[in-house]
Parts: C-alpha cells; structure tokens; sequence
C-alpha cells in the first residue's frame, strides 16, 4: 500500500468528476440561451444516474463481476460495492485490499465512476435543445449498464478488447488504450451520432442561424476540461510515478498543438482565429492524446495533437452536409478525434508503432479494435435510443423547442439580468 | 410620411422581415420589448415559489414609409406576423412631420 | 511522517478552500442582478476575515490552546501559529511534529481553516441582498471567535461534545460526526435563522416574484461544492487510505441519490425537473452524507440521499408559511440536511446504529448533540447579531435595497453588457 | 522516490495550470464585452504556444542545458525533453531519474511549464481590447524563449540571480525567490510596461469610462487564481512537507490581510467596499508573498500582505497620471506587489532579514537582484515589442477597436442572451 | 386612436400596472431604456478611477387608447408613477392613424 | 410639442448628447435597438458555419420639444451624428397631443 499512490488517485478522481461540470459549461455556452439550463441538466443526470447505477451494478458489470464471455462481469459479486468495502471494528468502512495493491481498492470505484459520468455525458452535445429530461435520465441508466460497463470490461478489465484479449492475441499485439480513446471518445461519438439519427434535427438546422449564446462560458468549460484531464490521463497510470507525470507533459504538448492546429485551419477557412475554435482544439487535443498519453514520444504527440486539430476542425463542416443535426459535433470532435488518437498510435508508439518498430500488427489491432467498438456502441444505442423513442419519446414539443426547452422541461429561464419581470407569486402547495 | 410599428411574437422576426423584403421595404429597425395582454404567461418555478410571469417577451419592428405605402405595409406586417393564438400583437400607424438621413441630410422620400 | 497523506491534505485543503467560491456563485447566481456582487462580497469577508482571525487566535481555541471546560481552548497557546511553526537554519518555516503525526501538524491549520470559512460563508444565504458589508465583516470576526472555533473544539477536539466528551460518556455511546453535521450545518443554519429574525426580510418577500439571475452560476456553484466536497469529505479521514476512499464514494452515492429524491418530488409538485432543484439537491446530499460518510454502507448512504432530498425540496416552502426570510434557504437546505444527516446516522451507523446494532444509544447521543449545538449557536450568533444590529445596524436603506445593494455598497454594477453606458469619468483623489 | 511528493507536485502542476484560466476571466471580466474573447483568446495562446515552446526548448534553456554565462541553458540538451524521459520495455514512457530526485524529474517539466504559461499570460492585462491574436502569439513565442526560459534559468537554476550566483556572492547573502516574486511577478510586469509604451493606448483611454463588463467573472478569475496559488506557492516547496504546509497557510494569511488592506484603502477613497477592489486586493496579497512564503513569520506575512494592498490600491490610478494604458494593472498589482515582496522579503526574512538579523545584506541583494531582473525583461521585451510592431504591427484598426475587437480579430461576439439575432447562415466552404 | 408612452421608474412598473389594470386596460407593451436628465447618476467606482453614471435605467409603457380614454389613462398613469423625486419621468400622447390586431386584423378600437 | 426620435450609431452617443447639451436640452431617453437596412452586417464564425448578421447594432433617442425647437434639434442631431458612412441612421418628428412630467403632474412646455 502506498500512500502517494492513493493521493494522487483520489485526486485523479475527483479532477475527471470536475470534467462532467466541464462538459456541462462547455455545451452549455454553445447552445442558445433558451436552452442552456436544459443542457446543463443532462450532464446532471449524466453525474446522478450514473452515480446511483454505478454503486449497484455498474461497478460490478465493468470491473468487479466474474467475466462473461469477455463482454461483461456479473452484476452480482460486486453488487452494492460488497466486493471492495469492509467495516473496521469501531465501525467504520475502508478497502479490502490484497498485498498486490499500491492503493486502496475502493478509490478505483471512485475514479472509474467519473469516467463512467463523463463518457455518457458527452453524448449530451449531439442532442442539444430538444430533448425530455426524463427520456434522457432513463437513458443514462440503460446505456451505463448496458453499453458503458460492458465496453470498460472489454477494453479494460481483460475483455474481448483488451491487450490480453482474443483480439489482441489473434493480431498478435496488445491492443492500446492508455486513457478511453475506443471506451470513452469512439464509445461516445458513435452513441451520439446514432442517437440523433433516431431523433432527428432541432427545427431551422442548417437554415437559421444557431449560435452560441455565451462563448465565456464555452472557453471556461474547455479549460475545467484541460484541467480534469490531467486526472484523466496523468491518473490513468494508476500511480504518483514518471509515467503519470509524462501523461501529463504530453498531454499539455498534444493539445498545445492540437489547438493551435485548429486555429490556423479556421485562419485559412474564414479568416478569424476564434474563442469556439480555440476551446475546440484543445478538446480535439486533448481527446487524441487520450489512448497514447503514455506510449508517444513528446514530438510524435505534438504531431498526432496537430493532425487532431484539422482535421477535428474539417470534420464539423460534415454534419451540414451529410445533414443530421449532431448540434455540437460530438461526432466531428470526439469520433473523429478519438479515432485518430486511437489509430494513430498504431504509427507513432514506442517499439511496436509502424514508424518505431516496422510492425503493421500494432496498427491492425488499433484498427479492429476501434471498429469493433463502433459496431457494438451503434448496436447497443440503436436499441436503447429506439426504444425510448418508441415509449417515453424523446423530444418535446415543436413550439417548446422554438420558445424554449428551458422553459418548457425545467420551467426556469437561465437568466433574469433586467429584472424587470413582474410576476404573480404562488406558493408551492 | 408615417411611422409604422408592430409589436410581433419573436419567432415571426424573420418572416416579417422577408415579407417586407419582398414589397421593396429595406430598412427596419427592430427592438426587444415586453408585452402584457390577453396571452397568459408562463409559470416559472424556483424552489418553494411558483411565479406566474405575466411579461411576455415581444419583437418591437419600426418601419417608416410614404404615406401612401403605409396600409399596404400594415396588411404585408400583419399577414406575415399572423399565426392566429393569442398574442400575435399590434401594428400601429402614426404620422410623422419629418424624416431625416442622418448620412445625408436628406429629408423626406428620399431619406427612407 | 507519510508524504502520501501529507499530499492528499494539503490538497483537501485547497479543495475545500474551493467551497467558499462554490457558494458564492451557489448563492450569487440565485440573487437579482443588482445584488450579486453583495452577495459574492459576503463569501469573499467570509474567507479573509477568517483568514485573518484564525491566524491569530482562532486555531488556538478551535485546537492548540488548553481545553477549558469543554468548551474552548485558550487563545494564546497557538497565537499566531506558535505551536505549530518553526525555522530551520536556513530561515525557512517548517512543521513542529511529534513521531505520533501521520503528516505535518502545520496542514491542520490549513484544513482547518478552510472549514471555518465555509462555515461562516453559509450563513451569508440567509441574508442576502439587504446587509451592509462592514457589518457582516464584524460579524464574520466575532462569529469564528465565539461560535465556530468553540463549536470545532467541542465537537471535533476532545470536548463537550466529541465522542470522548461528557455527553457521549453519560448516554454511553460515542457521537459522530465525521466531516462536519453539526459543527458546519446544523450551526451555520442554526446562525442563518437567528440572524434572519433579528434582521427581518427583504422588501416584497412573500409578495413580489424574486427570482434567481443567473441559474448557471448556481449550478457552477454546485458543481464547484461537489468538487470540493471530496476534500471536506474524504479529508475528513485525515489520510490517504481506504476510509478517505469510502467517503468519496458515499459521497458521491448520496449526492446523486439526494439529486433524483429532490428532482422527482420537484416533478410531482411542480411538473418540473428543475436546474435550481438538480442544484439544491446536490447540496442537500452533500450537506446529509457529511457526519456520516465513512460509517453507513453504500445503500444506507443512497437512502439518506433520498430521505434528504425529499425533506429539503419540501422544507425550503416552510419559509413562506413561516414568514421568515430565509432568502437562499439556509435553514432548509443546510438545517434540515444536516439535521437528518447526524440523526440517521443514528439509525445507519455501522455496528453501533439503531438499524445495525439494534442499540438506541447512538441515535440519542447523535440527537442530543445536535440539539446542543442548536442551542449554543443560537444563543452566541443571537448575541453578536443583536448587539450589531444596536450599533452598526445590518441593512442597508430601504431605497438601496430595491434599488440594488450593489450600488449602494459596493459602488459597482455586476453586469454591463451592452456598453451603452455614458458617463463622466474622474480620477480618484 | 517518494511517491508522496510525486502526487503533490503533479496536482500543484494542475493547479498552477489553472491559474491562467483564472487569469483569463479575471482580466476577460474587467473588459468591455465586445473585447472579452480577444482578452481569453490572449491567455490561451499564453497556454497553447507556451505548450509547443517548452516542449521543444524552453524547458532546455530553463532547465535542462548546460549554463552558458550565468544567463540560459542551451536548448539543445534537453531538446524535445530528451534528458528526462525514457521508453520501458512494454513502450510506456517514464523518467529518468538520479537516487537524489525525491519525484520523478519528468514532472518538473510540467510544474515548470505551467509558471511558464502564468507569466506570460500576466502581461496580457496591460494589452487589453486592442491587439492582434496573431501578433500576440509570435511574441509569446519569442518571449517565452528570450525572456521568460532564461529569468527562470538565472533565479532557480543556479544562474546569476539564484542564491549561488555572482551576485548573491558578491554581496555575500543568498538571494530568495521563493515562488517567483521576480521571475515571475516583475517579469510580466516590466514586460506589460514596456509593451504599453510601444502599443499605445486605447482610444478614449483617460477620457471615456471603460467599465467592467462581468464583475462576476472577475471575482470567479480571482478565486481560481487563489486556489491555482496553492500549487504555485505549497509546491514550491517541491515536496508535501511542513514547508508546504506552511506556504499554504502564510499565502493565506498574506492574502487575507491584503484584501482587507485594499478594501479599506478604497472605503476611504470612494467609500465602497468594492468587489473589484476585493478581487485585486487578493491578487496583490498573493503576488507579495509568493517570493517570501517560506520565511516570514505569519505576523510578517499578514503585514506584507497589509502593505501591498494599500500600496497597489493606490498604484492604480498612478496610470492616469503619468498616461500610459496598463488597462487591467499589471504594473499597479503584478509589478508593485512582486517588487515590494520581493524587497520586503530582505526585512521580514527569518534568520537573515533586516528586522530578524539586523544584517542588511539579505535586503540588499533582493533589491539588486529586483532591479536586474527590471534590467533584462525590459531591454528584451523591448526588443522583441518593436520588432513586431515594426513587422507585423501590433494593433487592429482604430474602428475595429471602437466596433470591438471580438468581431474583428475573433469574428465572434461573446453573449446573445435575446436569441434575436437573424442572419443569413452559409456553410463555410 | 392614441398612443400613451410613459417613461418611468422601474420600481413603479408594478404599481402602473395594477393602476390601470384597475380602471380596465389589460394590455401594455413594456421595454427598458435608460433617461438622461435632472436626476442624477449614481457613483460607480472601478479601482483608480470614478465614474458619474448619467444614463439610469428607466421602464417604458405603451398604452394604445381609445381618444376618448387617453387624458384619463394620463392621469391613471401619472398618479401610480409619482413617487415625488426627481427623475419620475415623462407621459406623451401622440394621435394615430390605425391600430390593428395582428391576430384578426381587426382595427380600430375593436384591435385594442 | 413634438417627438424626436433618432437611431444612431452607437458610438455617437456621447458626441449627440454633447450636442444637445450645448444647445441646452438636458433630458433625453435612450434605448437599445438594431438596425437592418443597407449597411452590411458582419460575418461572425462558429465551427463549420458562417453567418452574416444581418441587424446591427443601434442607438435610439428621444427628445421631448417644443414646436419651435423641433427642427433645430434635428439639425444638431443629424450634424452631431454623422460619420458619414452607410448606417448613420434616421431622425424622424412626431406631433404629440401632451406631454406630461410625471413628477409634478405639469404639461406642455413645462413638462419638458
Ligand atoms: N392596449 C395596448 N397597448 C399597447 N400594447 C398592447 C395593448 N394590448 C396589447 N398590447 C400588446 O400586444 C401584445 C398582444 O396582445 P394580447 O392581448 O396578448 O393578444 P392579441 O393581440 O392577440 O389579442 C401584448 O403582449 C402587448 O405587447
Ligand atoms: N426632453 C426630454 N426628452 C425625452 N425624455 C426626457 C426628456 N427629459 C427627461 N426625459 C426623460 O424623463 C426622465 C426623468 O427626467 P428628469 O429630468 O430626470 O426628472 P423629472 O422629469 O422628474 O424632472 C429622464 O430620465 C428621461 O428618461
Ligand atoms: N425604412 C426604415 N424604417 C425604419 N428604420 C429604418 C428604415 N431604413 C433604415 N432604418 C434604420 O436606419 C439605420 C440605417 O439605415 P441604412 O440603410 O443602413 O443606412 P443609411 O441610413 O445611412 O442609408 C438602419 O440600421 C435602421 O435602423
């Protein structure tokens, strides 16, 4: 047992739990001001349901459960936390651990937890100002157990997908995912896109202009991002250790680069260096870096974080085009950034990426890996998503989403700064 | 000359703003307003409190027009502003003495 | 000496430093426009006041100077940190530590104070956007003196009330309260309510709508709470170890559970999920896991959450019936929240609670406590609040409080978006 | 290896980090709202360009190479990292470490760069709602590599301003800066002076009111600046022990009594308590202690602390009288604060200062050291300023000031809470 | 038809409202503006400088009126907005020439 | 009396209030609002989409006058608001029945 370890842990943790309010503001200030309390009550639920889901079975699907057929755990052996949690003799809790552990068993339910919030809720971007709370509160639930704790124990907990899985032995190289490039980025961005295929385009997409209604708040989310990042890769060292601190180096050079890559694309496009474009990049960046934090050299990350940044920047023109409505481009930053990050390292990681090593196997099994997730997310969503559309529903009302889904869902409007609103007031039977 | 102004539901801004296009009318000027009618509010909830908010919010549209094209206009405003629920507002036609460009100096017709 | 534990306290440290900003903007965005620089103002005296006063005397009474009478320690054993700090040869301060310390004593002084600040910055919800701030700036300094330094020694330091004080020995169990029920909210609340009563409400509450400005800073607020909750929680254990891991995931479990009880009993009374209740929630399960996150088990934990979000969501009408101005709900959120919280404990409580041990000794030690503690802050704040409404009165005019407090007080107005503002510009003398 | 100093120093990386975000809003709130994104778009190239620069050789001529002239290391030793890092067997980066690293040496480059990133992003106060992004971003380049890398290199890395440099020698006395009281704090504020001189001022500047546009964002920088001042000041310690410990406590202590020292300054000037006053005043508390929060007493640093408050609430207004723009203060707050800490470090110092040892040498080689870091950021920012002001220019057009700079260099504008806006969407090509 | 425009204080904005809801007008159009005049601004300050704010925030009515209601509305107005200091404000009245309801296109005093 | 009301640009709001001032008219009101017309909005940017903003924004005024005065101040307006490029704006006058001070109750040129 190692103390620092355990610190560092804790504080990992509760930097990535800091990415969902993140993620909240960072949305929130994209979408219009009729909408913002709407989309800051999806990462809500994202925090809420998952937290409640989690302590029951999400935990024990993903990490603690016996293995089924290298897809999930069962719910059971780690129900309610049984697994991990004893009480001392003057009653209070602490961790069950073997001698093999550096920290405290129990802090992994913690930092896994918020990977679990922050995946789900960046799903949250692609369905902006239309959806029920309530639709998507129950969504949160299905999808964590059904697609989030699987996908964990897959790629992380020796699954089909993970370095010592069928996959990765069939290539004959283990498959890399440092931090959730397929787990959380693919896992998310093939979520998103399939949801909004199910439920459709906000009213006036690619005819009115939809513009964001507070890029403060846009730039602080992306920077409370950058900063819970450094729990999310620098912690998935799962140690106080050299490699926690070169997640951390390369992390801050690839999305450095990534945003800057970003920003001179727009440049070229359209003749400005913008605030959205800025807080753009450096997700792109950062979501790149995310499964090789740990394996590519600062240079080859600085590289990886450019080609994120233009590509990401390309990519969000897309949904105009192919015409649905994935309002805040989950799909063109985390897809497309996720993907990069996640195929890229077959090229630039240490001994065995092409570029290093010579060997195409790393690269292949990067490859499958990523496909195989995209097809098991869109199976599973799909299901879900149509689901819910076919019973709950997921959309309000038209003439709610043109007045307003805040007003409408949440009964709130965000922002009184006239104060003029005469009012009648009403108690609250 | 007259003024004419209409007090629009804010989701109609655009179709009245094309409507007067399409009649040669390029130059508006358009404010936020508050109205308080036969509409009902909304109901708003904060914590143990519920407000009835009975301010509606309202697109204030100013037009200024030769004498002669100012009922044609108000017809042109109302047709398009029209979604037939209550609150829908009011266009109203008052005259006016004189109208400046302020780019120019010129008065009259010529400074719409 | 253990460096891990030393880290992970100097970084709860900083975390619950973070709450006082959090309820700032909980509490600031919750006011009208013209009020919210007051109200940031009052957490910002809450934090360097105190800052000031625990310096010199307040960590002496709370925890160095000699007990007296359970009651407080002497103010001049730690006066100006003497007991704590040394010099090296080289000039630089270091920790005075015993072999018995798991990390340097010095970082007590910084956990320590930041839970004062906190403390007293609750209160400000109760009054906002009518007090003078150099009123609550005096406030602030008698306040930590007389009310929270005693009640951290009573509770937490070996008196009256702690698990080793006399109450504890006389009904023969000992009282818990890991992170702060009574000493934190059940006081603060106890304060906020004492104060409102002698300083009256605002002009037009109960009749005119007053209505929240700016729902995203109370849900910033929230999340900022959340975040440094893991601090105040899982900083509780005063290390780096499986317990501080628990309290994270209680934490967390009872957050969320609070969320969805809040949420759901919002729904059925108002047919709203709204953003100003997913945050009040947050905070009512924060505030109810607090005496009790490291001794009740992951369910009991998410029971709790439940049980608290109902009875504050329901709690915070009693104000309007009750005719007391408890602007931001204080005593609803904070009283409630942590009253429950220290009294299931006695029911939840590993081995000892009523539910586990079948003994009714806990839950009447805990009720006890919390009842005493009512009484002491009652009676101290009662006192400081009078005697400062006798001489430097509390309330700014009627004329300034509806013009907006901001002028009158601060001078400045929060918001200038349009920059239409003509004025006539002057140097200051 | 001490893994509980390794966990300290990667989270006070992450909290120094945030403190240019903090900075960010701090400043983005004291503009007008039609410049606030330029103003966040400043601090994040600070981050961004920063972020590419030190990779490749800042932290080389910072750190890493070998000394040339007392003045930089050369880039080419720890060019692109390469002296800190390794590959494992299995790919994974990690550290190269000596047995006398207490952390591993990799995550110096990531507390490095984050001082870094602050430094120059502090500047950007004085250049306010007026310059070109692209401009600003060559120059953060340049004077990363010029200015910022070697300052750090002569004061912490044994060159001629550090404890064993010439100087310190020469006057027989170990020059201190703690946490940057010159490297970082007289730095920026020299550099903002002498890039006002050449840029210009505003157009209106001394004669319109240029008002705050979200004080509230001000007070939000302020305290993220506050809490990111924790890493910087406790883990300048470079290690979780009593000497963290301490820092953290007389940060607190200075900056408490700071706020206050403004606060009442301004009461007597305008009669308010304002908020803005409130922010600034602790900015300047914890500006003035970060060289010396190691070695005065807690008296000493809540005197410091006093001192600076007064002093730079006063120093504000000094810019209308002698005409030069410093918008947001830096020289006022950064450049007053840093200087007065820096010197009244060499009185109040244990041991060694003029008031503790009666020696007036500790005091004199803080005042030679002060003025040659004056001395060199001044000649090479002036350099570098001119040169591209000669070359690419620094400025947007007069009407594109007045109209907003947002608009025109960001071709964005940051808030439309009417939602009114009508446009003509087109897809960019 | 007339048209009845008061500038007043914000605080009365209730006060008018309730007034002439009481003698039977149920709609106004409400909007914020700033008054420049007797009363004067208030002292803002921001560190080294001060400012005499001249532009302070006011509410505008508009009430559509019948001509023969108009000087008693006036009246109704001016009486629920006195508060007796400097800076009450201002009522016009101004003749129109149509008013109609966007809804029906009803004109007249029917469109009121 | 008479109504002048003027949109300009917003940054020649001091330089008209100056203006008026100097001829000795010490009250005005003043609003927001937004211009569409033959000036050209800007190009504002987010991710892939580009948009052309078509309403700008503008400055409104009003002044209360007597009769004889009305026509100088639209002068000293027009003069004081000129930039002389596409967008200056628009004074028009308007015939009022009354004026009012809500204050004191007085009308007509006392009002004012
Ligand atoms: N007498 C009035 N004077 C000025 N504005 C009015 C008047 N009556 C209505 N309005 C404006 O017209 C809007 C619509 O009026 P309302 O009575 O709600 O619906 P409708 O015009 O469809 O009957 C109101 O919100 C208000 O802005
Ligand atoms: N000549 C004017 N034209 C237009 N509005 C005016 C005029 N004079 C005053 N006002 C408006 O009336 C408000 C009150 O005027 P002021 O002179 O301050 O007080 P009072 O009307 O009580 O004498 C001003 O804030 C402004 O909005
Ligand atoms: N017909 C109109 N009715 C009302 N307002 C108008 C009209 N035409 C122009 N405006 C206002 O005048 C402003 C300036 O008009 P614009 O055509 O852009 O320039 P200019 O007056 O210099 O020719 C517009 O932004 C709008 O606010």
């Amino acid at each position: 047992m190692d103390s620092g370890n355990a610190a560092w842990m804790l504080i990992s943790a509760s930097l990535v739990f800091l990415m969902t309010p993140g993620v909240a503001f960072f949305y929130g200030g994209m979408v219009r001001a009729k909408a913002v309390l709407n989309m800051l009550m999806l990462s809500t639920a994202a925090l809420v349901v998952t937290g409640v889901v989690w302590t029951f079975w999400g935990w024990s699907i993903a990490y603690a459960g016996n293995d089924i057929g290298g897809i999930f755990g069962d719910p059971g052996t780690g129900f309610l936390l049984h697994d991990v949690i004893q009480v001392n003799d003057d009653g209070v809790y602490t961790s069950i651990d073997t001698n093999a552990t550096t920290y405290p068993h129990i802090i992994d339910v913690a930092f896994q937890v918020t990977f679990a919030m922050i995946t789900v809720a960046l799903i949250t971007g692609a369905i902006a100002e239309r959806v029920k709370f309530s639709t998507w509160m129950l969504f949160v639930a299905l999808w964590i157990t059904f697609d989030y704790a699987p996908m964990a124990h897959m790629v992380w907990n020796g699954g089909l997908l993970s370095p010592d899985g069928a996959i990765s032995q069939w290539i004959g190289a283990a498959a890399h995912d440092f931090a959730g490039g397929t787990v959380v980025h693919i896992n998310a961005a093939t979520a998103a896109l399939v949801t909004v295929l199910i439920i459709g385009k906000r009213k006036g997409f690619g005819k009115e202009p939809i513009k964001p209604h507070n890029v403060p708040f846009v730039m602080l989310g992306a920077f409370l991002l950058w900063f819970g990042w450094f729990g999310f890769n620098a912690g998935s060292a799962f140690a106080a250790n050299g490699t926690a601190g070169y997640a951390w180096v390369s992390t801050t050079a690839a999305t450095s680069a990534a945003t800057l890559g970003w920003l001179f694309t727009e440049r070229i496009r359209t003749g400005h260096f913008t605030a959205i474009g800025a807080a753009s990049g450096m997700v792109a960046g950062l979501v790149c870096i995310t499964p090789a934090a740990d394996v590519v050299s600062p240079l080859a990350a600085m590289i990886m974080g450019v080609i994120a940044g233009i590509a990401t920047c390309c990519a969000c023109s897309l949904k105009f085009k192919l015409g649905y409505d994935d309002s805040l481009d989950v799909v063109g930053v985390h897809g497309v950034g996720g993907f990069l990050g996640t195929v890229m390292l077959g090229f630039f990681m240490a001994n065995t990426g092409l570029f290093e090593g010579g060997d195409w196997r790393q690269l292949a099994v990067q490859l499958v890996v990523a496909l195989l997730a995209i097809v098991y997310s869109a199976v599973i969503t799909g299901i879900i998503a149509f689901a819910l559309e076919k019973t709950m529903g997921w959309r309000v009302s038209e003439r709610d989403e043109v007045m307003g889904i805040d007003m409408a869902d949440q009964g709130e409007r965000a922002y009184d700064f006239a104060g003029m609103s005469t009012a009648i007031l009403k108690e609250v039977k | 000359m007259k003024l004419i102004t209409a007090i629009i539901q804010p989701i109609k801004l655009d179709d009245v703003k094309a409507a007067l296009a399409a009649v040669g009318v390029h130059g508006i000027t358009v404010s936020e307003a508050n109205g308080y009618g036969r509409q009902h509010g909304h109901t708003e909830v904060y914590r143990g409190a519920e407000y009835t908010v009975d301010l509606i919010p309202k697109i204030r549209i100013e037009v200024l027009a030769d004498d002669a094209d100012a009922s044609t206009l108000v017809d042109v405003i109302v047709k398009a502003a029209q979604t037939g629920t209550i609150g829908d507002g009011k266009v109203w036609v008052a005259p006016l003495d004189s109208v400046t460009r302020v780019r120019t100096g010129e008065t009259g017709s010529a400074a719409i």
